[in-house]
């Protein structure tokens, strides 16, 4: 039975447990319905950009820790590429092989993190996101030996990585890649099949491809709707053209795809990590680079597959050490694009799912 | 001072009367459904009393008194459901403003 | 002596809870002195020795009709411009102390045929049970009838209700 | 009469002391006096087992979620719900400015007194003294009252004039009303067998259990309760995730502190009523009745608690549907079956059982196969993705905890940690200044002033602490490797100047250099700690 009531305006954060950070959304509703969503961002806005052009070429790298801080990793890698890009450095194979293996490493961390906020919002009350939690711990343990940190990793250089890794890594490494798929197997033997789940996810939030393409949206939430695009594949960066690998990939656009997709990627990257120890060669990790870097003037784009997308860098340079303008393509706000009409149409409940299979990240989308 | 039935008679008719004042008195639809529900109730009142005090083997009066509710029930739901409905086409509950038969 | 007591005060209370359910201008509070009234009233089926009446009574008048009414005020957000009077209010008034005048000279000239002495209060469960099925002078055809105005009223409520 | 049978009869003959003890006093004084003793038995008894319920729930959960879950507080954390009270009572107590007052204060009460007057009629041992009153219509008695704390609930919705408890307080009486039609539903199928109201005589007519007779009227009890008390999967008014707490959002202190009496004062209720109509009360062979009767309510509450754990929560109009299209219509077809069975065969032989299981089995799959609960929907898998996973939770409860009791006990960070704090060695430094200009945020202040010989002597090297982001530009930028990252994490300061590090710290000894950017260091680090796999894998 609908029954037709006078719309209010419901406000949804800035301070709300399920808008993952200080995301705001101004929802129109009908009863539970919502009929109209404005999101507001910007509270956690740095400057970042701007920040940019003040610090020299290395001086940037801690920096991009702070952009998506569940996927740092990824980000450092970003930008060492456009960079290298710009200034047209080689990077020793062995340092491209360690970057393979933390931004594999810090997908997995970060897609756990993505499915286990996603079924915490839907109200699994934290069990799942504890049992994702202790997998995210090794990982975070592996990158504290590699680089002394467990969140901000500052790992990558300009020309390559800041240490090699250490004797106890690679063992450590295999356990967890022993590991893991049985713990994958684990999640979806809790939550894959639940009858709760599935209707909670199957149908609701139906990203359609065309749209999806539109809104330039990219990561997992395009691939949900079907499109074969991951830069990984299309683009090979670093040494990516080198594994066996597939792209899983959606074929609604709903809610469960995203979350399957994440889940299938986390197996891909397991799987991805496993050959790159095989060929891991041993060697330099970092080529002679100068300490205030001085690329010739003009501009670069550099872009990578993050955990949530395309995670692009465009650096300007007018060949002083300090770039002139860095601008950032985060996946997370260009996912949000299309979250009006994700949402508009279903409840409350459905828009906190919704909005948390897309998988954003505050300090991302507002730099 | 013992109760008897004529206490529980005059409970019943004044809160009968507050019912039909506030039927008569009220703007509000769901105030008026409201006052008719305290008049069913001080109807129940009576018959129980009569049950108990006239025919106190029989529980006629209590079988009624289950009678008025569901009835009571039946009432209050359908009622809800016009003043919603006229709610909606109308943006108001107020029954001097509904006074077209036809919208 | 007890049961003096109790129904004294629940006679005054549901009195009063009446009058603030028609005097009352929010009339969200309105409908919270109802459900005080209706529990009240259940208070005296108690003192008259009807328990089972008692406990539908609430269930159903404070279960299920309030609510339903308190759910009424959310949906039509008549709260914000209250529940006033109309201008037949002195009208009512009068019409309502005449009536309340008639009904107690009534109730204080009829000689009622009350049975003396009153025999102990019973547990009414099996008794309204069987007064209800009994096959002679029993309640089952009204029973069956009243079944039907229900399913009527929640079939006519849902069309009244649903957006067209 | 011996010790144990006063421990085996303990409520009863608790019972006989008090009335004899009272006989010289006129009847209704006496029986005004028990009644008292009563009332506050069970005020005493809820608020008490309310406490280790909390404590209960809490260290449960925290199993299922390989955690210890809270044990600090007296013996494995009993008192942690004591120190959540005295928390709770402390804090400010703060009114909304545009709620409703009256409304506002008083609903937190309404929505506690229907939990403690259930009480009123749950026997916990037979005879006298094991229930206040034996109520002719106890299950009845039951129902309608546990109804008035809907009200309560809608009065904090209404009263704190916020629109989160507001959709709180909608989506209560939606639920509550609905779910209370398969309720009462399913227990006519118990009266039916019983043939009373009365609660006592429920558990007396008991021999064998009725969750065995009545299979499919405790799935649909149990499923009911669950949804009138709010518990997951049907916490949607609490949905913390999307109407952040529901109702009770704008309550304070004291005020939270009763509905949560409310709310698990109720679960309490359910488990208890549970144990009653299907589990056989307090009968079981050996232990004292009231043992038991607290064993199988634990035992209800636990299994609340498996579920809280593992299921995700229903959407709305799903809950509604569940209502409405699968457990309503399975409580009716109960019915019926239970009232041709008690025609049939009026003492129910055991055989009965069998037949009742399978006909839940073949419900459950009918209609799980062919009515969605909305459109699309359909619970195809009869329930087997929720069993799979409980299976999992339950799995869990034997696995290590992976908690960290962190002052007593700590993880070696990695070897190469940057820690909260550099550490300097001043003597090999040159002053050379290439950490300051490493630094991204100038956070280094350098002074230096030409040494008697050749080199450099440092003056003033003092780091910005607060501004500090640790990244180690400056450690790996210095060329004589006088610079370390500190080991420590624990850094912390009341006072801003002691944000800006000088040297004399940076060279105290209690800093700790760790081996980041200097491998020769590494050998003599201690071991990193790493996560072990829990037990029961490999």
């Amino acid at each position: 039975m609908e029954l037709k009531t006078e719309p209010f305006v419901l406000n949804m954060g800035p301070q709300h447990p399920s808008t993952h950070g200080v995301f705001r959304m101004r929802l129109v509703l009908d009863g539970e319905v919502i009929v109209d969503v404005e999101p507001v961002f910007g509270y956690l806005h740095r400057g970042i950009e701007k920040l940019a052009e003040g610090c020299n070429y290395a001086q940037f790298i801690p920096y991009t820790d702070r952009l998506d801080y569940l996927a740092s990793m990824t980000n450092n890698f970003a930008y060492v590429l456009t960079v290298e890009k710009l200034a047209g450095i080689k990077v020793p194979e062995r340092a491209e092989y360690l970057r393979v293996i933390m931004a594999e490493l810090m997908r997995i961390a970060s897609h756990l993190m993505a499915v286990g906020f996603l079924l915490n919002d839907m109200g699994a009350f934290f069990t799942p996101l504890m049992y994702m939690f202790r997998e995210r711990e090794k990982i975070l343990d592996l990158f504290d030996m590699v680089c002394g940190q467990r969140l901000t990793y500052n790992y990558m250089r300009i020309g390559g990585v800041s240490h090699d890794i250490p004797e106890e890594f690679l063992p450590a490494l295999r356990r967890f890649l022993s590991e893991m798929p049985h713990f994958i197997d684990e999640y979806d033997q809790l939550l894959a099949e639940n009858e709760i789940l599935l209707a909670r996810t199957k149908g609701i939030g139906i990203l359609p491809r065309e749209l999806a393409i539109n809104s330039s949206a990219s990561g997992p939430v395009l691939r949900a709707s079907g499109v074969n695009w991951d830069i990984r594949k299309v683009d090979p960066y670093s040494v990516y053209d080198r594994f066996q690998f597939d792209i899983p990939l959606g074929t609604v656009g709903d809610t469960y795809d995203r979350y399957r997709v994440r889940i299938e990627e986390m197996r891909q990257s397991v799987r991805i990590l496993k050959q790159a120890i095989e060929q891991l060669p041993d060697g330099e990790i970092r080529s002679k680079v100068p300490a205030r870097l001085r690329p010739p003037a003009g501009e670069a784009y550099g872009h990578i597959e993050g955990p949530k997308g395309e995670l692009g860098f465009y650096i300007v340079s007018d060949n002083s050490p300090n770039p002139y303008r860095l601008r950032i393509r985060p996946p997370a706000l260009l996912n949000l694009t299309a979250l009006r009409d994700l949402i508009v149409g279903w409840k409350i409940a459905d828009a906190v799912v919704i909005f948390g299979s897309i998988d954003i990240c505050l300090g991302e989308v507002d730099r | 001072m013992a109760i008897g039935l004529e206490h529980y008679l005059i409970l019943s008719a004044i809160l009968f009367s507050i019912g039909v004042y506030g039927v008569l008195a009220k703007r509000n639809a769901v105030a008026i459904l409201m006052s008719i529900e305290i008049m069913l109730n001080a109807v129940n009142i009576a018959m129980v009393a009569f049950s108990r005090y006239i025919v106190p083997a029989l529980l006629t009066g209590q079988v009624f008194a289950i009678f008025i509710m569901t009835v009571a029930a039946a009432e209050a739901a359908v009622g809800l459901a016009i003043i919603i409905a006229i709610y909606r086409s109308r943006q108001t509950v107020d029954v001097e403003k509904i006074n077209l038969m036809k919208w | 002596m007890g049961v003096a007591i109790a129904f004294w005060v629940l006679a005054a209370v549901s009195v009063a809870s009446a009058l603030a359910v028609v005097i009352t201008r929010d009339i969200f509070r309105a409908a919270l002195f109802l459900v005080l009234c209706f529990l009240t009233i259940a208070g005296i089926y108690i003192t008259l020795g009807a328990d089972f009446l008692a406990a539908v009574q609430v269930l159903i008048y404070i279960g299920a009709i309030s609510v339903l009414i308190i759910f009424a005020i959310m949906l039509t957000r008549e709260a914000q411009r209250g529940s006033p009077s109309n201008r037949l209010r002195l009208p009512a008034l009068a019409i309502g102390v005449l009536l309340l005048a008639t009904l107690v000279f009534a109730v204080l000239v009829t000689p009622w045929n009350v049975v003396v002495p009153l025999p102990e209060a019973e547990p009414t469960t099996a008794g309204i049970a069987a007064r209800l099925f009994d096959l002679e002078g029993g309640f089952v055809l009204p029973f069956e009838i009243v079944s039907v105005l229900l399913l009527a009223a929640a079939i006519g409520a849902i069309v009244l209700a649903r957006d067209r | 009469m011996g010790v144990w049978d006063f421990i085996y009869n303990l409520f009863p003959r608790l019972y006989e002391l008090t009335s004899a003890a009272l006989g010289g006093l006129p009847t209704w004084a006496s029986y005004l006096i028990l009644g008292l003793i009563g009332i506050v038995l069970i005020l005493f008894f809820v608020i008490l087992v309310v406490m280790l319920f909390v404590w209960f729930e809490r260290r449960l959960v925290g199993r299922f979620q390989i955690r210890l879950g809270p044990n600090r507080a007296g013996p494995a954390g009993l008192f942690q719900p004591i120190a959540d009270v005295i928390k709770l009572l402390l804090k400010e107590s703060f009114t909304p400015s545009k709620a409703d007052r009256w409304v506002y204060f008083l609903a937190p009460v309404v929505a506690v007194v229907p939990a403690f007057l259930i009480f009123a009629v749950v026997p916990i041992q037979g005879g006298a003294g094991g229930i206040l009153v034996d109520l002719n219509i106890g299950i009845l008695y039951i129902v309608a009252i546990s109804t008035i704390s809907v009200v309560g609930v809608f009065m904090a919705g209404w009263g704190s004039s916020n629109k989160y408890s507001l959709v709180g307080a909608m989506r209560t009486v939606a639920q509550m009303v609905s779910y209370e039609v398969p309720l009462v539903l399913s227990i006519i199928g118990v009266v039916l067998i019983a043939g009373s109201l009365s609660m006592v005589t429920i558990v007396k007519e008991q021999a064998v259990p009725f969750i065995l007779l009545q299979p499919l009227g405790f799935l649909i009890f149990f499923l009911g309760s669950l949804a009138e008390i709010n518990r997951s999967p049907f916490d949607l008014l609490e949905a913390e995730s999307e109407i952040v707490a529901g109702f009770h959002t704008e309550y304070p202190g004291i005020w939270f502190a009763i509905f949560f009496l409310a709310e698990y004062g109720h679960a309490l209720a359910v488990s208890a009523i549970v144990t009653t109509l299907f589990l056989g009360g307090w009968m079981g062979p050996g232990l004292p009745p009231y043992l038991w009767f607290f064993i199988k309510v634990l035992l209800v509450f636990s299994v609340m608690l498996w579920l809280r754990s593992t299921l995700p929560r229903f959407r709305v109009d799903q809950l509604m549907g569940f209502a409405w299209k699968y457990l309503f219509p399975l409580a009716l077809v109960n019915i019926f079956i239970t009232g041709f069975e008690a025609i049939l065969w009026p003492d129910f032989p055991w055989p009965i059982i069998l037949v009742n299981i399978l006909v839940m089995g073949v419900l459950i799959v009918l209609w799980s196969r062919f009515f969605p609960l909305e459109e699309g929907f359909r619970l195809e898998r009869y329930g087997i993705g929720i069993a799979k996973g409980m299976a999992l939770t339950f799995k869990h409860l034997f696995r290590r905890p992976i908690t960290v009791q962190y002052p007593e006990q700590r993880l070696t960070p990695s070897r190469r940690f940057r820690g909260n704090e550099l550490v300097l060695d001043l003597g090999r430094c040159t002053g050379c200044g290439a950490c300051v200009r490493a630094c991204p945020l100038n956070i280094i202040h350098l002074e230096t002033r030409r040494g008697p010989e050749k080199g450099l002597i440092v003056e003033r090297f003092d780091v910005e602490a607060g501004r500090c982001m640790y990244c180690g530009l400056c450690v790996e930028s210095c060329p004589v490797g006088c610079l370390f990252m500190g080991r420590s994490y624990e850094r912390a300061t009341y006072r801003l100047e002691e944000l800006t590090v000088g040297m004399d710290r940076l060279t105290a000894p209690d800093r700790k250099p760790s081996a980041y950017a200097h491998p020769e260091m590494e050998k003599e680090m201690p071991e990193q700690t790493l996560l072990a796999p829990p037990k029961g894998v490999h």
